[in-house]
């Protein structure tokens, strides 16, 4: 695909071309970044590690109605999103973007999932290359990395004053035309594999994940666990900020006559996530909880679709208040003898 | 097409003074504002602040709670308990900006109708010039 | 300062002891800027508990979230001891769960650690920058020093110490059955400056604030979970039956919530700060409980968290309390 | 099957009949026999014994049950539903002949029916774990010469709490093997008395060419497996239905896993064979 590239300066005018798009980018609120429609192209701006709340909410969001209905009446209306209503999501980073392409597989999986695959469908993603990994990135050992391509439309770097653009897909070609860029020259190329070898080397935290998904069901009973679930605060933080998560709850609502059932983001890491209304349940405490989390992400999930359910950004164990360091548990997974003693 | 703006009251009255107060308002011919939606409780006591919280978010643009002048109470001391809740629960709600009119409490003996309609109009007057409670109404948000 | 060899000492003492199950401390974390809350439940691990200015955490929220599984037929309950290390602003959540009668005082071990202020990893982390190293800090007068990626750096301690160091009342513990140092001067006061300034704004502009802040929250319910008071099994905003919170994220539930969460630690509150800390959006949602700290003092004169024999605030009353909205 | 483009949506069908099948009060069972309200919907619905379908009420929300009719009853579905104090289950024992409701199906596994062909079929059910096993059962009947000997062990507290009692007698007048307990003497209780396991080991099924099915309280099931390989019955040979919270149904939501599994779409019926290397299965 082509080369493109515009000058910092001209980033507003870049996005203002964008008329046929929904153009969504990260904003800021206080220290707080998420992605956002874009109302001013001149507030945008690519200064930023990552966004807190991960871009998963573009495609699969907090709270999202499935369908309306009014009491006593039989029709029910569906919320479909609409395909082609198209977006472009500005800057969206090379992990974000991969985290889709393993949660495209469960919502592709047997029911097909209408809601989130006409999102999908109608986004155009512009990934923008990490040229500062954060202390906690560890994307090049969960097949990413900080330019990494995959499931991407299209790649930015940011190469001193100018943003090279390399296109990877039909539709990325045709938003970087629609923007109006011009091509870029072997000065930015050569800039951009600079970039990413300095990046590569900037990141420090690694995993070899090699074993872990078969040794994991072995270690149902193992008393590691305890070591971390014990100051596990059994919140949100690191099920609803993590890209692959994608667990969620379905409510009816009710407004006047007028109804909707929606679904939200859920977490297994609630005690009333798989509460049954006898009041049994089968993740009783944080230990059976946390063994889930991990057993789910890098060991069911790469059963079912050959492909772990982590890309290695690193938000869980940045906003985990309670330091449970994702990489540190997986470590003591390698760790552990399998014969260790059991639990009481 | 400037029609004026009539607030919602949701006012939760004891069984034992202040439903009793209203009973009287009304035999004894009194009129007071129609604006009031009555909900009638065992005791002041009784009510939970988060029943205020929620009648806010269904769309009450003002909130009474009306119980037994203190001493009176039929259970000795729940207006003394809802006291002290609903007076940090009114300062909680106008620290998040909610405009302290909308959130009232009274005591109204079962002999004092006419301080009861009073009650009604100051509190009616209230949420009126708060205006429409729209800050964190459920409006169908995200529907 | 605290000596670490000496605090292990009395760990490993009190771990040692049979009626003991585990002892909640801090341990190093795996990076950063702030230590790990740790549970051991040996005496061979006490070489892992440290304390330095990282250990902001409040190990009495740990107590609580315990889960005990129903006790199998035939089987007698654990009633062995919990330890816990508490720094004064932590004791005072172990005073208050005693005042609410959340367990007994035989059932916990509480050993004191005088304080002298921990760091906000968000103000360090501005200061020095991101590491994926864990960052050791000693105090040294009134500065900070800290190991960051093998470097040594120092910074004032103002510009670091947490804000609730900033008016810190009670930096000994107010409830212990040992010390494991020297108590310490307080060197704080609390005037509510910060109630006061936000308080001046009209309601429109407060309410602008606050639609900002809660239409950020992803309702993680970090906030509720490290909350040492909120330890109720069941919570109301969860609860189905009846539904008074949704679950959906709006500002009209968000709000909702964060409004419940504040009012039920209404004369609760001991101000530990860590659901501002937890916070993955930097709610600053102190900002509620602080007003309610305020106007329980002024209003009937009562602070939680610091006497065990007083009574919970909404269980009692006195029939002189103030009531001057009441019509 | 399901509206293809969009598996959240449910059908609307209408409640034909309803009726309590123990005691009305705490954890009543009431069978729902519905009709859905577009009888289009019945040129694609195909369901097989085992296959479970959201039910809920708007407004409300939804559940999983299993459909406890069997295929082979043309023309409606049967739930029967305990009110076990949920939202939901609350919700739809108010419902009564005339009323609507949602049903999103059919959704999961099936008992695997033609694999089972020309063998014995043992049947052992407890309290409401019989709605399951009704499908099965009178699937049986209806192809009776395709199948053995058919065997229907049943049990529950107490003479009341018997769910489908009406049929009982349809069945023996079948020849089909028909044997009750209590766990409770009563008078003129004329079969057995105790709980289910021990009934089980009182009949005493043959497990030569033997296929046993089972549900219950996961204390049942647990008892009966046990009992079952002490009569010589091997896992591969014993089938039974899990149950876990629900909310999508299809495998996305991602609560109900038991292990890699996902109890709606991978199960509800599972083998004890494949239950035995999932440590989760009996949490």
């Amino acid at each position: 695909m082509g080369d493109f590239k515009f000058a910092k300066d001209k980033m507003a005018e870049v996005i203002g071309a964008l008329k046929d798009y929904q153009v969504l980018a990260p904003k800021a609120v206080g220290d707080v970044l998420r992605f956002q429609p874009v109302e001013d192209p001149a507030q945008v701006s690519l200064d930023y590690p990552n966004t807190n709340v991960p871009p998963k909410e573009l495609m699969f969001p907090e709270t999202e109605t499935l369908f309306k209905y009014r009491v006593g009446q039989t029709d029910i209306e569906p919320e479909v999103p609409d395909a082609s209503a198209r977006r472009l999501i500005f800057g969206i980073r090379p992990c974000d973007a991969l985290a889709y392409t393993i949660v495209d597989k469960l919502y592709a999986w047997d029911f097909p999932d209408p809601y989130y695959q006409k999102r999908r469908e109608a986004t155009v993603l512009f990934g923008f290359a990490c040229s500062e990994p954060a202390a906690n990135c560890f994307c090049p050992s969960m097949g990413g990395g900080p330019a990494s391509e995959k499931g991407l439309d299209a790649l930015m770097f940011d190469v001193g004053d100018t943003i090279y653009v390399k296109t990877l897909t039909d539709k990325g070609e045709e938003a970087a035309k629609a923007m109006g860029l011009e091509a870029a020259g072997e000065a930015q190329m050569k800039a951009a594999d600079a970039q990413e070898k300095e990046a590569l080397a900037k990141i420090k935290r690694t995993l070899d994940h090699s074993g872990i998904p078969e040794k994991l069901p072995s270690l149902y009973d193992h008393t590691m666990w305890e070591r971390f679930s014990d100051r596990c605060l059994s919140c949100g933080i690191c099920t609803f900020l993590c890209p692959t998560c994608h667990c969620f709850d379905i409510q009816d609502e009710m407004e006047g006559f007028d109804g909707r059932r929606a679904r939200m983001w859920d977490t297994c890491m609630f005690s009333e996530y798989t509460l049954h209304t006898s009041g049994h349940n089968p993740r009783p405490t944080r230990k059976e909880r946390t063994r889930n989390r991990i057993s789910h992400k890098y060991s069911y999930f790469p059963e079912k679709f050959d492909v772990i359910a982590c890309v290695g950004c690193g938000r869980c164990i940045n906003y985990c208040p309670v330091n449970i360091d994702l990489l540190d548990i997986l470590e003591d997974v390698k760790k552990a003898e399998v014969k260790e003693a059991k639990t009481a | 097409m400037s029609e004026e703006f009539e607030p919602n009251i949701v006012a939760f009255l004891c069984n034992w003074c202040s439903y009793a107060g209203a009973d009287l308002a009304g035999t004894s011919r009194m009129h007071y504002l129609p604006n009031i939606k009555i909900i009638r409780v065992m005791c002041s006591g009784r009510v939970n602040p988060l029943f205020l919280v929620n009648a806010l978010q269904q769309g009450a643009d003002g909130v009474l709670i009306s119980g037994c002048h203190p001493g009176d109470c039929h259970y000795l001391e729940g207006n003394y308990f809802a006291r002290r809740r609903f007076m940090l629960m009114r300062k909680l709600l106008e620290h998040v900006g909610v405009d302290p009119g909308r959130v009232n409490m009274s005591w109204v003996s079962a002999s004092e109708g006419a301080k009861f309609k009073e009650v009604i109009d100051e509190t009616v007057a209230m949420a009126k010039e708060a205006g429409p409670m729209d800050q964190f109404r459920r409006r169908q948000l995200n529907w | 300062m605290v000596d670490e060899k000496n605090l292990r000492d009395k760990a490993k003492e009190v771990l040692e002891r049979d009626d003991v199950r585990r002892l909640i401390g801090w341990a190093r974390g795996t990076y950063g800027y702030e230590s790990a809350p740790v549970v051991l439940k040996d005496a061979s691990e006490v070489d892992k508990l440290i304390f330095d200015p990282t250990c902001v955490q409040n190990p009495a929220s740990f107590i609580t979230l315990e889960e005990k599984k129903p006790v199998p037929r035939g089987q007698e309950p654990d009633t062995r001891k919990v330890a816990v290390l508490v720094k004064g602003c932590d004791s005072r959540a172990i005073v208050q769960q005693l005042v609410e009668k959340a367990y007994d005082r035989e059932g916990v071990i509480v050993l004191g650690v005088p304080c002298t202020g921990v760091v906000d990893r968000r103000k360090a982390a501005k200061m020095f920058g991101d590491t994926s190293e864990p960052v050791e800090i000693s105090e040294e007068g009134d500065k900070y020093v800290l190991t960051v990626n093998g470097e040594k750096k120092e910074a004032p301690k103002a510009e670091l110490v947490a804000d609730k160091c900033l008016r810190c009342r009670y930096p000994n513990p107010l409830v212990y059955d040992m010390l494991v140092a020297d108590e310490v001067e307080k060197w704080a006061d609390d005037e509510f400056a910060d109630v006061d300034e936000f308080a001046g704004q009209t309601p429109e502009e407060k309410w602008k604030f606050w639609e900002e802040q809660f239409s950020k929250c992803i309702r993680c319910y970090s906030c509720r979970n490290v909350c040492p008071m909120c330890y109720c099994v069941e919570c109301v905003v969860t609860k189905q039956k009846p539904q008074w919170t949704r679950r959906a994220t709006d500002i009209s539930e968000n709000t909702a919530y964060h409004i419940q969460r504040a009012w039920h630690l209404a004369g609760r509150c001991i101000e530990c700060m860590e659901c501002q800390r937890v916070c993955p959006v930097d709610i600053p949602i102190m900002t509620l409980n602080r007003k309610l700290t305020r106007d329980v003092k002024e209003m009937f004169e009562y602070e939680p968290g610091v006497d065990v024999e007083a009574e919970p605030l909404l269980a009692c009353y006195n029939p002189q309390d103030p009531e001057e909205y009441i019509m | 099957m399901m509206d293809e483009s969009n598996p959240y949506l449910p059908y609307i069908a209408r409640i034909e009949d309803a009726w309590y099948e123990t005691p009305v009060g705490d954890r009543a069972v009431k069978t729902f026999k519905v009709n859905f309200v577009d009888d289009k919907v019945w040129d694609t619905w195909s369901h097989r014994p085992g296959n479970c379908a959201m039910v809920g009420r708007l407004g409300i929300g939804e559940s999983m049950f299993c459909i406890s009719s069997s295929p082979t009853e043309k023309g409606y579905l049967r739930f029967s539903i305990m009110n076990s104090g949920g939202k939901v289950t609350n919700a739809l024992h108010e419902l009564e002949a005339g009323d609507t409701i949602t049903v999103r199906g059919p959704l999961g596994n099936s008992f695997p029916m033609e694999e089972w062909e020309g063998k014995n079929i043992v049947s052992i059910g407890g309290g409401i774990g019989q709605a399951p096993l009704r499908p099965v059962i009178n699937y049986v009947r209806a192809n009776k010469a395709k199948y053995g000997d058919l065997k229907v062990l049943y049990g529950a507290r107490t003479s009341d709490l018997h769910c489908f009692k009406g049929e009982f007698d349809e069945y023996r007048e079948e020849g089909t093997a028909c044997h009750l307990a209590i766990d409770v003497e009563e008078k003129d209780w004329p079969h057995f008395v105790g709980f289910v396991p021990d009934l089980l080991m009182e009949v005493a099924p043959k497990p030569e060419n033997t296929i046993a099915v089972t549900c219950g309280p996961p204390i049942l099931i647990k008892f009966v497996t046990q009992n079952l390989e002490k009569l010589g019955f091997k896992a591969e040979q014993i089938y039974t239905t899990l149950e876990e919270r629900m909310k999508c149904g299809i495998g996305k939501c991602g609560r109900c896993n038991v292990g890699s599994l996902y109890v709606c779409k991978d199960g509800p019926v599972f083998d004890y064979a494949t239950l035995k290397t999932i440590p989760e299965a009996f949490a």
